[in-house]
Formats: structure tokens, sequence, C-alpha cells
């Protein structure tokens, strides 16, 4: 069971929560001008990392925020979490 | 004459409540406060079971759980449990206790044939034979499944219910034994919150088997005041008959309590047993060590104990487990057990110690009372048959010692940290050369404290505790500056234990010697295994099923590292020890399910009209979690005749339905329609308010996601429909967008599913239905045209009403506030009632929008449609981005063949194809036979007075009109089918304009 | 304006001119008005126009709420509260809202019908929510004024903390009232409660 | 080799079993191989022995981090079957029950594979749809496959609570009767004795810490225990293939979950077919040993973490006691997890790479044990060929990049 450290309502139980994959994945301003090999990696390539990754998350039940949440993927030891405000 | 091996004074059993059981049918003579196991020895019945594999006798070993033989059914039908320990199932009358894994009976059991063959089915020899012939597996196998599996499962449903908490600690205290209590105790005088769990029923641990004293008082005196007091004190929850089974990350730590549930008696109880999942700041482990057994040839009889569960017996239960003893020990701990026995008036023929020159405490005072100590001596063999009559002794070289008659052989290996719950959580564990076994460091606000850091000294484990208590509470930001007194107990020097793993010579080699008694694994399949090349200790395990039994191995992992080690001629801490998994003790599956059963399974979703649903009589279908009403019967229709007359009503008449489960999403802001344009496909900016649009929105991967009508309620604010599974997934989606990429927009979103609900009338009479009901709106065609909304009041109910159908026929769905609805959709019936209104259900809906060729995301499409699939392409925008449309020029996307959405007419009118039928170009016995598509909705339509059928065909709509087949094997028909335009009715849609 | 025509709430009970008298530990409180608010925190003009309005100012601080006359601003999200008043309030309170907030990016949205309050309170009422809330629900945690969202066994809910009885308010989405009543009533029968609903929608499911 | 039998079982164990030799060698690696396969579990073993029996390349190292068999291999809940709905899956999963279904004979090592029949029931009017389309798409693929009714699933499983007013009603299901289980470190164990038979060299505990390439083609691989020069390479490591492929540089479309099992204590025998749930994310069959054996869905989370989310046990025993209250007072035994590699499409990744010579088998989220003999079949044609199997052609990844996804969603036990 992970505690989710939620930047807003502090740390919760997973269960109040959806993951929502790795971060830092902007969505192209173009799509349109990108080759299929660059649209594939956009869409499906991610780096999967053992160790330190940098995820998205939602407070599904509680205050409806997506934050990212730093987290080491063979320990589930969570590193950080911010707020899309702070990391703009 | 009854109990003969209950000593006549001592122990904490309550003679003045005597009480009965039965074994195998057989009474047993038993006080309150013995466990079954205790009770059986004080009645001298030694056998309590047959192992596994060679079906030996076998009896008790310990006092706790970690025993390999006891196992045990208690009980009978619904509200047996199958594989209790006897050692830890308190006695209580009437208890039916049963053997398990013998027949026709424990004494004589026909299956103990095993034994002679075991030369011949070492560990793994199924992998090396019963291959031929391959036929017969499936009887070798039923073979083996029978001989296999110890108890029997209930035949019945559980009557007992189990319970579930939540609860928070500043301190976990793992184990009220010495370190426990003194732990808890330290704690507690901090003001910290505590938590102290123990798996026995009373708290004490050794303390409660142990002659020694602390703070001048009796161990067990001490104990019972030390819980005492933890009980009063404020803010300490003290949990006895509960073991912490499982400690996950975030240090999440379950613990189970034992309420009811190992009293098979006890009908239908309200909480069977509990399972707390606790999150404390800071976590004592004080889980104590098992005691490791010894290998010697037989070393399984019935009257090999281990030497400290003679003394918990002796002290705890006041029963002589045997009437003339031995005891081989490679440590102190043992003589401790050996003066017991001799204070009990049991006479200690022989002590056998590996050590050549143990000069302890203990050793001397054993001396003293003249008992005869053989040093530098092992015992090599147990003699007797049902039960052990004499211990064959023999120098560390080998050489004979003679043999001593006995029934009762007490062994001592050490002690060997019970690092369970710290090894689960991966937590670091290093090899403890003092005690030759494995004991964990101190980690993410774990404190290990007593035996389980390898100390055994009870002065030392009570300082231990008491430290550990203090740091933890200091550690969880409770401190109140005096730091607490540790208890105090009197010092006694040991000599150092000498790790004893092998026996010397091949003396013992004829004859078997069990690693792991429950799975009986002897040395001789360690041997083999890493003769195999089975080395890595999870190659062990595995081959030779070391560890795997319902004890986990707690006896035999400990004793087998070590063992290991040895043959491979090895560093132990580089052999390591297979890894620990939850639980520690098995737990019943109910308790781990808790209340989430039957009623409170997973919730069951309804609207404000569900009374009304289930007085009419509906039957009801699951949608996700909703309960939805499927269709109306009348006394004696059938579903097709219900449905049919629902269908009829609404094209002919009118129809009233229930679509509040719809999903409903607020978008306000100035750039709300910029949103818009971005997650559906087609353009928004230009809808003027008032109106209402079908719109689609499709994942990044260009395949459909979700659909449903929007309004422009005003300049600045929309109203989105979800279909009714998607309503939080889109909602969360949305809000990604806004929150993580989109940033710049000036949008909210609110859902209001819960607050509207959504009554849908539908048929020619719609209009006259609403006018009757009552309400301010004006419905003349071109005051409230197609695809429009109108605010007012109906019923004299404020409503949003939204002319848009998914029926294709003139239809109103009239949005009110939840907690009126039941008002209105009565009302509507009232007014209705001279039209014929009839409600229908979800059954009929899926009927009504298939005639009209309307899709349903997740029937339609199955996550690899795409919009032109279904032929939505006109409503891909040329002129914008949206979401996924750059995945829309892939060239799979572009394949000519790809499934597209095609009404299929089978050319038997009467004939209803099957949901899920695959679509050939034609018969054929050849597999694999290539399919062209398949069946995605089909349905009798009364209207047309036919069968339809929506499907997805490769290719199928540049060949309208083909002949096409849908098969369906089970019945080896091929049903003929020509394909055609998807809308079967009303195809130019005047229906719902009018 | 308000309707005639009596309302129901989630867990059965109806609209009457007086509200019914709240007895016992366990209890809906129905009809109270739930206004959703959606703003900007950092436009301090349209912060001040609330509080000139409400007679309080919207919590910053999340988990928090703030009380006024007759009123409880409760936080939901960096830019979202919930303001839940008395009966028959939700149609004044979302227009005098918009009236505040022209011209500042707002939503205002009622959503009174789609949720109710259940009040729990008495001795036991921290041991019943231990059985579904894996919140730390103790005083010297969750004080009076703190709240919560957060999952109720397996349902969303909002808790509020109310005073040192200690006291709950409980807020569930109408469509697991089902659910819900059936879980307290379960939870709460253990400490001797009784949830008394007049009728609870979905029993043949159970 | 020695070979197993029940007359050399008896004459050795006339001598005590003294004379049993070890299972395989522990090979020390040599400098140069023509091919190096990264990871000794099932689909990595299976490969170098077809690679050795039908394509006479026996100069072949499997290298391992570990110990042989520890990964999912070990962990896995032993179900094989090959009910899958695309036509791609069905073929290469049906190939692959064929194997199973002489693998014993073919290794001389029971794996003791056991066709008791797998049945799926179905929960909501919509699952029914989806499971008749899964059976007629098996039927027209020569699969063995039946549909059955409430009824019939009552009469094939007693102690399966198919009352209507559960939580979860069962509506139906499907059988594939020659579905079943094997046992799973066996199948290691096998592949691994008959290929170190064939010549092959197993190195455990040589972990590959890089991969070495020349102008576009792979050329050696760095290990703990020294480099090692490879003809070509094939990773077959699942819950590790992004990390190992980014040691050449390459993205893949995975993502790495825990998915956990658990067993009980072991019973006498109560129901002989393997009973999977998608709706309630259940799979569970009885060993041989008497234990129940549960598989769980995945946590959502990406996460390498081998101890799994106690929460999704409690959910799967709550649905469990529900389909089978009988079990409600049977006891958890032991609870663990392994890592899944899970495709976007649910569907694995049995190709060549943008590096000549280096090739992927990896992607099987929770579908990898049963596909155990066909993946290793048709991975060693590519290897030997440097060209796809027709079987394993559509499983390409560049299919991520055209599109032609093959989403077994609604086929896998659970619901990604």
């Amino acid at each position: 069971m992970l505690l989710i450290p939620c930047p807003w309502c502090g740390p919760r139980e997973d269960d109040e929560f959806t993951f929502g994959g790795e971060a830092d994945i902007p969505r192209p301003a173009d799509p349109a001008a990108l080759t299929d090999e660059q649209w594939a990696d956009y869409l499906f390539m991610r780096d999967n990392r053992r160790g330190h990754h940098r995820e998205q998350w939602y407070h599904t039940a509680g205050c409806r925020r997506w934050f990212i949440v730093e987290r080491d993927t063979v320990t589930n030891e969570i590193l950080g979490a911010s707020t899309y405000g702070d990391s703009q | 004459m009854s109990q003969p091996f209950r000593l006549d004074h001592g122990g904490r059993i309550h003679r003045d409540a005597p009480l009965q059981f039965t074994f195998d049918g057989r009474p047993i003579d038993a006080f309150r406060g013995d466990t079954v196991a205790s009770a059986l020895l004080a009645n001298g019945v030694s056998l309590v079971g047959r192992s596994l594999k060679y079906h030996r006798p076998r009896g008790i070993v310990s006092a706790g759980a970690e025993d390999p033989n006891a196992f045990v059914q208690l009980g009978h039908g619904a509200r047996t449990l199958p594989n209790r320990l006897a050692t830890v199932t308190p006695a209580t009358p009437g208890l039916e206790v049963r053997h398990v894994n013998a027949w026709p009976s424990l004494d004589f059991d026909l299956m103990s044939a095993f034994g002679l063959a075991a030369p011949f089915i070492p560990a793994g020899f199924y992998y090396k034979t019963l291959m031929w012939p391959r036929r017969l597996w499936p009887l070798y196998e039923h073979f083996l499944r029978h001989a296999a599996g110890l108890g029997h499962a209930p035949n019945a449903p559980d009557p007992d219910r189990y319970d579930h908490v939540h609860a928070h600690c500043d301190v976990l205290v793992v184990g009220a034994g010495p370190a426990g209590l003194a732990a808890a105790r330290a704690a507690a005088q901090t003001g910290a919150r505590v938590i102290v769990a123990d798996e026995q029923a009373e708290f004490g641990g050794g303390l409660l088997a142990t002659a020694e004293r602390v703070d001048a008082l009796p161990a067990p005196q001490w104990a019972d005041v030390a819980a005492a007091q933890l009980s009063s004190a404020p803010g300490v929850t003290v949990l006895p008959n509960t073991t912490a089974f499982g400690l996950y990350e975030s240090n999440l730590v379950l613990l189970a309590e034992r309420l009811h549930s190992d009293q098979p008696d006890n009908a239908g109880s309200e909480s069977g047993a509990r399972v707390w999942r606790v999150l404390p700041k800071q976590i004592v482990l004080a889980s104590g060590a098992h005691e490791r057994p010894l290998l010697f040839a037989n070393n399984d009889r019935p009257g090999v104990l281990l030497a400290g569960a003679i003394s918990t017996y002796l002290n705890r239960y006041a029963v002589a487990p045997g009437s003339r003893a031995v005891v081989f020990t490679n440590n102190d701990s043992a003589y401790r057990t050996a003066l017991d026995l001799a204070d009990a008036g049991v006479p200690v023929a022989a002590i056998a110690d590996v050590r050549v020159d143990p000069d302890g405490n203990l050793p001397a005072q054993a001396r003293a009372q003249g008992i005869p100590v053989h040093t530098g001596a092992v015992v090599v063999q147990a003699h007797g048959r049902g039960r052990v009559a004499a211990a064959e002794l023999c120098s560390l070289d080998g050489a004979p010692l003679g043999t001593v008659e006995c029934d009762l052989l007490g062994v001592s290996g050490g002690f060997a940290p019970a690092l369970h719950l710290h090894a689960q959580a991966s937590a670091p564990m290093t090899w403890n050369p003092e005690v030759a076994a494995f004991a964990p460091q101190p980690s993410h606000g774990i404190h290990p404290a007593g035996a389980v850091t390898g100390q055994l000294d009870l002065a030392s484990v009570l300082r231990q505790g008491t430290a550990a208590g203090t740091a933890a509470a200091a550690a969880a930001g409770c401190s109140n500056g005096h730091t607490p007194a540790a208890p105090q107990a009197a010092e006694t020097p040991t000599s150092d234990l000498k790790p004893y793993w092998l026996p010397p010579g091949e003396l013992a080699r004829t004859k078997p010697q069990f690693v792991d008694l429950h799975e009986d694994v002897t040395l001789d399949d360690l041997r083999l295994s890493l003769r195999e090349g089975y080395e890595s200790i999870e190659h062990v395990k595995r081959y030779t099923t070391l560890g795997m039994g319902p004890d986990q191995g707690k006896l035999a992992n400990p004793l087998a590292t070590g063992v290991i080690a040895e043959l491979l001629g090895r560093d132990p801490a580089t052999v390591g020890t297979p890894r620990h998994r939850p639980a520690y003790s098995p737990v019943s599956l109910g308790a781990i399910a808790g209340r989430h059963i039957g009623p409170l399974a997973d919730p069951v979703r309804v609207t404000p009209m569900q009374e009304w649903h289930e007085s009419a009589g509906a039957h009801f279908e699951n949608v996700g979690q909703w309960r939805r009403a499927w269709y109306y019967p009348h006394p004696g229709e059938s579903m097709h005749e219900a449905v049919a007359r629902e269908c009829l009503a609404v094209r002919n008449r009118v129809g009233i339905l229930d679509y509040s489960t719809l999903g409903k999403i607020e978008i306000t802001g100035p750039d709300a329609g910029e949103f818009l344009d971005r997650v559906y496909t087609n353009a928004w900016k230009r809808l003027r308010p008032g109106r209402c649009r079908y719109g689609l929105m499709l994942g990044e991967d260009g395949m459909i996601f979700d659909d449903g009508v929007t309004a422009r309620l005003d300049d600045q604010r929309y109203l989105m429909f979800t279909s009714t599974s998607n309503a939080a997934p889109v909602l969360a989606w949305l809000e990604q967008w806004l929150q993580t990429e989109w940033t710049d927009l000036r949008v909210y979103l609110t859902s209001v599913s819960e607050h509207w609900s959504n009554i849908a009338l539908a048929g020619p009479r719609s209009r006259d239905v609403l006018a009757a009901a009552g309400t301010d709106i004006p419905l003349a065609r071109d005051d409230f045209p197609f695809m429009t909304f109108r605010e007012g009041h109906v019923a004299g109910v404020p409503a949003r009403v939204f002319r848009i159908s998914f029926s294709g026929e003139l239809s109103y769905e009239i949005n009110v506030p939840a907690d009126r609805a039941r008002h209105v959709w009565e009302a509507l019936l009232d007014a209705g009632r001279s039209f014929g209104i009839t409600p229908y259900g979800t059954e009929t809906m899926h009927v009504l929008r298939a005639e009209k060729g309307f899709i349903i995301v997740g029937q339609e499409t199955d996550g690899s449609v795409t919009p032109d699939d279904v032929g939505l392409g006109r409503l891909l925008s040329r002129r914008k981005d949206f979401l996924g449309k750059r995945s829309l020029s892939r060239p799979d996307s572009a394949r000519p063949d790809r499934k597209q959405l095609v009404g299929l007419l089978t050319d038997d009118p009467a004939l209803v194809l099957p949901e899920g039928g695959h679509v050939v170009d034609a018969p054929g016995r050849r597999r694999p036979l290539p399919m062209r598509g398949h069946v995605t909705s089909s349905y009798f339509s009364p209207v047309l007075g036919r069968s339809i059928a929506l499907a997805m065909v490769s290719g199928g709509r540049a060949a309208l009109g083909e002949r096409l087949y849908v098969a369906t094997l089970h019945d080896d028909r091929w049903l003929p089918v020509r394909s055609c335009h998807p809308v079967f009715y009303d195809p130019e849609g005047a229906r719902q304009h009018v | 304006m308000s309707s005639p025509t009596p309302r129901r709430s989630p867990f059965g009970a109806i609209e009457s001119a007086q509200p019914p008298p709240h007895e016992g530990q366990l209890f809906e409180r129905p009809f109270l008005t739930h206004v959703n608010l959606r703003l900007d925190s950092a436009d301090s003009e349209a912060l001040a126009a609330i509080q000139q309005m409400l007679g309080v100012q919207l919590p910053l601080t999340p988990n928090t709420t703030a009380a006024s006359q007759g009123l409880l601003a409760i936080w939901l999200g960096p830019d979202e509260w919930l303001l839940l008043a008395a009966q028959d309030y939700s149609e004044a309170l979302a227009s005098d809202l918009q009236a505040a907030l022209t011209g500042h990016v707002a939503s205002i949205v009622d959503i009174s019908s789609g949720q109710t309050v259940i009040r729990l309170s008495g001795p036991s009422a921290l041991d019943v929510l231990a059985r579904g809330c894996a919140l730390d629900l103790h005083p010297s945690v969750f004080p009076p004024g703190a709240c919560a969202q957060t999952m109720l066994a397996r349902a969303q809910t909002l808790l509020i903390a109310v005073d040192l009885t200690p006291t709950f308010d409980i807020i569930v989405r109408r469509s697991f009232a089902p659910y819900v009543a059936a879980w307290l009533k379960d939870s709460a029968r253990q400490f001797g409660l009784h949830f008394p609903t007049t009728a609870t929608p979905g029993t043949t499911l159970a | 080799m020695q070979f197993y039998s029940l007359p050399n079982l008896i004459r050795r164990g006339l001598r005590g079993h003294r004379d049993w030799t070890p299972a395989w060698r522990k090979a020390e690696p040599k400098p140069s191989y023509d091919v190096v396969i990264v990871g000794a579990g099932g689909h990595g073993l299976a490969t170098a022995y077809y690679l050795a029996k039908l394509h006479g390349v026996s100069n072949v190292a499997v290298l391992e981090r570990g110990w042989l068999g520890g990964g999912n291999i070990g962990r896995n809940t032993a179900i094989v079957r090959s009910n899958y709905l695309w036509d791609a899956s069905a073929h290469i999963y049906e190939f692959s029950l064929k194997l199973w279904e002489s693998l014993s004979q073919e290794l001389n090592y029971n794996v003791m594979f056991s066709q008791r029949g797998l049945l799926n029931i179905g929960h909501s009017e919509q699952e029914m749809r989806d499971l008749a389309r899964r059976v007629g798409a098996n039927q027209l693929n020569g699969i063995d496959a039946e549909l059955l009714s409430t009824d019939q699933v009552s009469k094939l499983v007693p102690i399966l609570n198919t009352s209507p007013d559960t939580r979860y009603p069962v509506l139906g299901g499907t059988l594939q009767r020659r579905g079943g289980v094997a046992r799973h470190d066996a199948v290691a164990w096998g592949y691994a004795r008959a290929a170190d038979a064939l010549g092959v060299d197993i190195v455990e505990n040589c972990e590959v810490t890089g991969i070495r390439t020349a102008n576009g083609r792979v050329t050696s691989l760095e290990t703990t225990r020294g480099e090692i020069r490879a003809g070509a390479v094939g990773l077959v490591v699942a819950g590790n293939a992004s990390v190992l492929a980014s040691m050449a540089g390459i993205r893949l479309p995975i993502l790495s979950h825990p998915l956990q099992a658990l067993v009980t204590e072991p019973l006498k025998p109560v129901f002989d077919p393997v009973v999977m749930s998608s709706a309630v994310h259940v799979y569970i069959h009885q060993t041989d040993r008497g234990e129940l054996v549960l598989g769980a869905g995945i946590d959502a989370p990406v996460s390498y973490d081998l101890n799994g989310n106690f929460r999704i046990i409690e959910h799967v025993l709550a649905a469990v006691c529900e389909l089978f209250p009988i079990f409600s007072r049977v006891r958890m035994l032991r609870q663990w997890a392994g890592t899944v590699d899970v495709c976007p499409d649910a569907s694995p990744i049995i190709s060549g790479t943008p590096i000549k010579g280096l090739f992927m088998n990896c992607g099987w989220g929770t579908g990898g044990f049963k596909a155990t003999p066909g993946s290793g079949w048709v991975f060693a044609h590519t290897l030997a060929h440097q060209e796809p199997h027709p079987l394993n052609a559509p499983f390409s990844l560049d299919r991520f990049t055209t599109g032609a996804l093959i989403d077994e969603h609604g086929a896998a036990a659970v619901a990604h």
C-alpha cells in the first residue's frame, strides 16, 4: 500500500488516487508535422525507469488535482511530490 | 486415570475449570488455559498426525506457531477449520479435534505404505518419472492429488463474519514477551499512542515459561502486572490473540486478531476474526526467536520436542511431556529445561552437549544437581517406533557412547530470530555468528529488540526492550524528558553456542534425518538436490519443497541454511535463506476479505427512481456499479414479449426511460469552447447557446473513447453528457489535460451527474405528455426544435429539457434535481396514462438505438475502432487539431480492409443472430477459417417485424449487400445473411424532427 | 423560488415544513444547500467579494472549513469550495454569488440534490468510522473544523469534524446511499447505534 | 544426459541416489558465442534449446543475473491456455499449447502439464457478448472452446456460487478443455537440462551491464563476468526489458507492473478446472499439492517491487469469498509478486530492433508462462534466420508505429 503525498491534502492511501503514468511527456505542439515514428514515441514509448521515476497522480477521491510524484520504482520509496504550479 | 502427565501443582491452567473435548472421538480431559496440545500431552497422547509424504507417526514438537507436525482439523461441516495447530488452539469444551492425512486411522494408517517406497521417491522423484505412457498422466495425477493435501475444506458457506479496522499509533510493539512488554511500557510512559500485539492469549511470551524473576517478582507474575498496567494506560491498545502477519511498504502492518474463528462451535459469530490495518509511526519488533531442531536419525519420532517447548509445558501448563528425559543441545538454554524437568520430578537420564567445555552457570547447576552431562557428545539416533524409546549417543568423532533409555528427547540447536516480518519488508538482515542465524538490522522506523536480535539473556533483553520503546517513541516525536528505567533481572553468565549442523560419520546415513518435518524433507534430499545442481537456496526450496508447508518452514529454514552451508563448504551468510513471504502465520481468506462481501462487496449505485422500478417489477442489469432497470415484464410475460411491447409503445405512442446514470459535467469559463474543440473531433466554438451537438472523444491513439451530447447552456457554460460507465474516467481525463497540459485555458469542470436526474420521454406522443404534465416551456416544433434545449419547469419542478433522441423518435430528455425526480417521474406517468405511456428499460433502449444504427461505446467499439470504422468520419474536423487526430493518419488506420460498421439481415427474418457470432465469406471445414468480422448487436425489431444486427465487417462498407454467413459452431450452423446500411428504421431521420 | 413539490432525500426522508427532529447519534441531515464554487484563489478581488457577501473568508488552508452565520465554507481544492447552508437557500445563494462574482472567472454550481449529510455523534463515532476510513481521525490530528475528502469503505465521502463529542458530518453522493446505508447499519450495529432510514433504496440487492 | 525413467529411479534408488549428476553444468562464460541469450527464464532457456535442437546452433550462452528460473517462470500461477481473441495471438498460443502436450517427453523431464480444463466466467451482458465473440473466434481458429450456460458452469464447479442474487452473478462461461496448469519451475529446469545436454552454456550469476554495438550492429555484451562477444543477442528478460533495451539506446512501449499471487494451505481436492473471472480480476486453481493458487490483478503504478500492494489481495479475496463461499475459512499461506512487462495492446514483442543482430522477446504481460514453448520456438527461428517466423511476424516492434496493434485486453485474465 502506497502512501501518496498529495501536495494539497497530505499523505493518503493509494485507493484515493488514479495513477497517471510517466510525467514530462508534453503533447507535441504540431502533431501533424511529426513522422509516424515521432508520434509513436510520444504515444507509446516510455522510459519505464528502474529507480527514480517522475510520474503523474490524480487525487480522484480528494481534491481532484493532478500532481507529480517522484518515487523509486524498486523500493516504492516516495522521494517527493510537486504541483504543476511549482513545476512550471 | 485421567491426565497421567499432569503435574499436581503449578502452571497457569485453571484447575477449577475442567473441561472435555474429543480427539478422533476419544474424550480428552483438560483445564481452561490449556491448548489442545498441552491437554493431549497431559493425557499421554503422543501421536497427533502422520507426515505429509511417508506418513510416519508424528507428535507435538513445539508449544507455538512454529510447530511442523501438530496440524489438526477442528469441528465439522460449514464451520470446520482445516489444518489448525494444536499448539496454538485453546482447549474448549466440546471442541471436536480430528487428525489429518491418515487413513483409515491415525494408529493404523494404510498410507504409511509410502514409507516402504521411500528409497524410490526422493525429492523431486515425480520430475523423473510418471511420463509414460503419456495418456496415463491424468491417472497418475489423480493418485498424487488424492494422496496430497491435508485437511478438508468446509462443505458450506461460512456463517461467520469478519471485521476490518484501520488504526494509527506512534509506536506499534509486535510481541509482548519480555522485550515487547518493556518496550510498550517505556513508550507508553512518554505519552505515545501505543498498540501492543501478541499472538498468544496471554502476554508474557517466554516469561510465562521461566522460573526466573523480574523486579523481584516471579517472571509470570511480573508479566501479569505489566500487562494489566498497559491495558489501563491511556492511549495504549493491547491486543492478545493477535498475530502480526504482514509488514508492507509504508510500514503498513497487518494484524489478525482471533476472536471466535478458532472456535468452530461458536455459531455464526458477528466477528470471527478482525484484521487490523495499522499505520504506525514507529515499530518495535519484539517477535522473539524459534528454537532450532538438531539432526539425527529418526529425529521425527513422537517424544522428540524442542527443549524450550518442554519448559513451557512444564511451567506454563503443568504438563510433563514424558517420564524419563534426555536433552541434546549445543547451547546453555536447554540446561534450564533439564533443571525444570528435575524440579518437576522427571528424571533427566543424560544431557548430550555438543560443546567440549560448557562453563556457564546453567551447566554448573545441572552438574550440581547430579544430572549426567556428556560434553563433546551428540545424539545420533532415536530408537523406538511410535514414540522415542531411547537415544543413541556418540562423541563428535563418531565413537559410540552408548544408548540411553528415555521417552522424551529435548533438543536445542540454539535460537533463530523470528525476523519474518522484518524480512518481508525486504529490510536488511545479517548473519549473526553468535546465534548462527540471520538477525535483523534496524531500518525504516523498525526497532528490533529481544530474542529477535539474538539476545537471550533476560536482563539484557529487558534493557534492550526499554531502550527500543524509548527510542521509537522519541522517533515518533513523543518524549516527556525522563527516560524510563528498565525492569531488573538477574544476569546469567552463559557459555557460547557451538553451531552443529551435520552428524558425525556415516552412522546415521541409513536412517532418515528430517530437516523439514512437515514436508518430509531429509538430509539425503538436500544432498540429492545439491548433487543435481539445485544449489541456490531457492532451488533447494523449490526442488525439495523445503519450507513450503503451512508451517512456512519456521523451524526448517534456519536449520537448512547451516546444513547446506556445511554440505557446500560455504559461509552460511552466502547461502542465505528462502525469501520470507507474508503471512507469518496463515490467515483466513474471509478475515482478509473482511466486511467487503455480500451487500458490501462492491457499491451498488441506484437512481432516485429505484424504488419505483422495484415496485413496478422491473428486472435489473448491472452496468458497472449501477443497477439499471432492464425491462418491465407484465405478469406472465417473457423478456422477449416485454421488450417487444416496450419497443412498440415508444415507436407508436410514448415511452419513459430512467436515464439518470449518464455522466454530466458542467464546463464553465471563457475558454470552454476552445477546450471542447480540442477534446472532441468536431467543431464547437460556433455552437449557439441553447443548442446541442453530438460529440466523439478519442484517445490519443485515435480510437473511440467516449461519445455523447453536449449542450451550450449560455455563453460561457456547457453541459457535457458522458456514457454511464465513462463518467469518472472522462472527468479525470479532461482534468488531466486542463491541469497538466493546457494550463492556460480558463475552464472549470464540475460533475453534476448526481444532482441532475435524467428522464427520457420518447415517442410520437411525448410532446403531448410533457404538455399534459405541465410546463412553462413552449413545446411547438419551431419554438423548441430538435437538438436544442430549454430551461423552465416541468410538473412544477425547475428543469433543463433537451430535445435529443437516442431512439430516433420525437424525444425529450428532462433533467430535474434528483430530490424531485421521483415526483416528476410519477407526474409524467400520470400525465401520460391517457396516451398509453410505457416505462421501458435498457434492453428496449438498445433495440431502439440499434434500429437507428446508433453505436454504443464498448459494444460496437472495443478500443480498436476509429470514428471512420463506425461511419462517423464526417465528425472529424479537418480545420483543427484534436486529441487522437494524428493517429488516424498512421498506415494501419487507413487500411481499406479495416472492420467497418454494417447492418446484417438474416435470410430468415425470425432468426436472431448470436451476439459475438463471427462473420465469414462462406462456410468451410478448414481451420483456421478466415473471419471477416463479428456481430456486435443483434435483436428482434418489433417495429420492423424481423431480426436486425449490427456487425463490424472487414471492408464491409464498400460491399453492402454482399452475401455473408454467421457461424454458430456449437450446433454446426452457418446462418446466411446479407450486409446492409446500418440504419434499419427511418433512415432519413424524419421522426425525431416532428 | 421554492417548489411546492416535496423533496425526497437519498435516504428516503420526505421534505416537510419543519425539518425532522434530529435524535440519536446517527441521522441524515437532508435537504441542505450544497453549492460548488470554483475560482482562482489568486483572484484576491473575488475572494474579497465573497468574504463581503458571506461574511467569511473562504478557507485557503487545505482540509479546513470556515463558518459564518448559517453557512459553512469547506475547502475542496486549491480553487474549489463547497458552501453548505440551510435548507431552501441554494437558488438565493447561487444567484448572490453570481452577482458578487460578475466579471470574474468562476463557476457556481448548485449540487444540493446530488449529495446529502449524515451526522455521526457519540463516544463510539471514531470506532464506527475506523471500520471503513483509513484516515487518522484522532482529535489531535483531525480537530473540529477539519475536513477531508476520502474513502469510506468503498464510497467517496467528505468528512467534517464538528466537535469533540466527537461529532462528524459525513457527506456522501446520492447514488451510493444504499451502499452507505448498508455499511453504516453494519458498522454502527456493532456499537449499538441505529441508522434510521425511512427507506433504503436497493434493498432488494442486499 | 542421464535418462529419467522409473527403472533408472529404482536402480539409483537402491544405491541411495548417490550417482545422479547435475541437471546442467555450471558453465564458465567463453569469450565468444554465435548467439547469446540474456535471461535464463523459461522463454530464454526454451529459445536456447530450440536453437540447438532445431537449428543446429549450439554455440549458445544463456546469461542469468541471478539463479536460473528465478524470474516470472518461478513466480507465475502456471496457467496454460490458448483461447485468445485475435488471430495472431490465437495462432501463437495454440502452437505453444500443442508443444505443451508433449513437452515432458520432449525434454525427458516431467513438467506435470495437466489439462484439467480452463473456465472463464462472465458476470454481465457485455461480458457474455465478449466471451461469445472469443469462443466463436477460437472455434474458427481450430481452438477447442465451448460457451457454457450458468447451469453447465455450476455442474463443472459445484462449489462456485451461481445464485443470481450475488454481487457478481455468474451469467455463463467459456471452457477450454485442453487448458490447464503445469509445474512452473520444472519447465525452466527441464529446458535448462535439455539445452545443456545439447551443448548450451548456462551461466548463472552473470549480470549484463552493457550492450556494445559497432556501425549499427551488436558486437558484444559487458557482464559482471567480463565481456562476451556475440553474433546475435536475444534479450528475454521479463520484468527488465526496458532496462536492458535502454543499454542499447532503445525505448520500448512497455510498462512494468507488479502482478500478485498467493497460495493457501493444502486441502484435499475440492475442484478440478482452472477458474478465471476478468471482471473481478481473479484466477484460481488447486495444485497437486492441494493448495489453492490465486492470481490477482496487476498493481496500477509502474513498479519493480516484488512485494505487491496488499489492497489488491483484499479485493481479490473478497471476490473469491463471493464466488467460493466455502473458501472463506481456508487460510492464505504465502503471497508474492512478480514483475510483468505490459505493452499498450497487452500483446508481446518478438522482434528485431533498429540494431542489427539484437532481438527482443518481451512484453508478455500476464501471458508469458503459457507461451513458453511457442515463444522459445519462434524466437529461436527468428535468431537463427535473423528474421521472424510467420507466427511472430505480427508481434513486431514497429506495429506501434503503424498502429497495427493486437489488442488482447479482453482476453488477458486481468484488465490492464
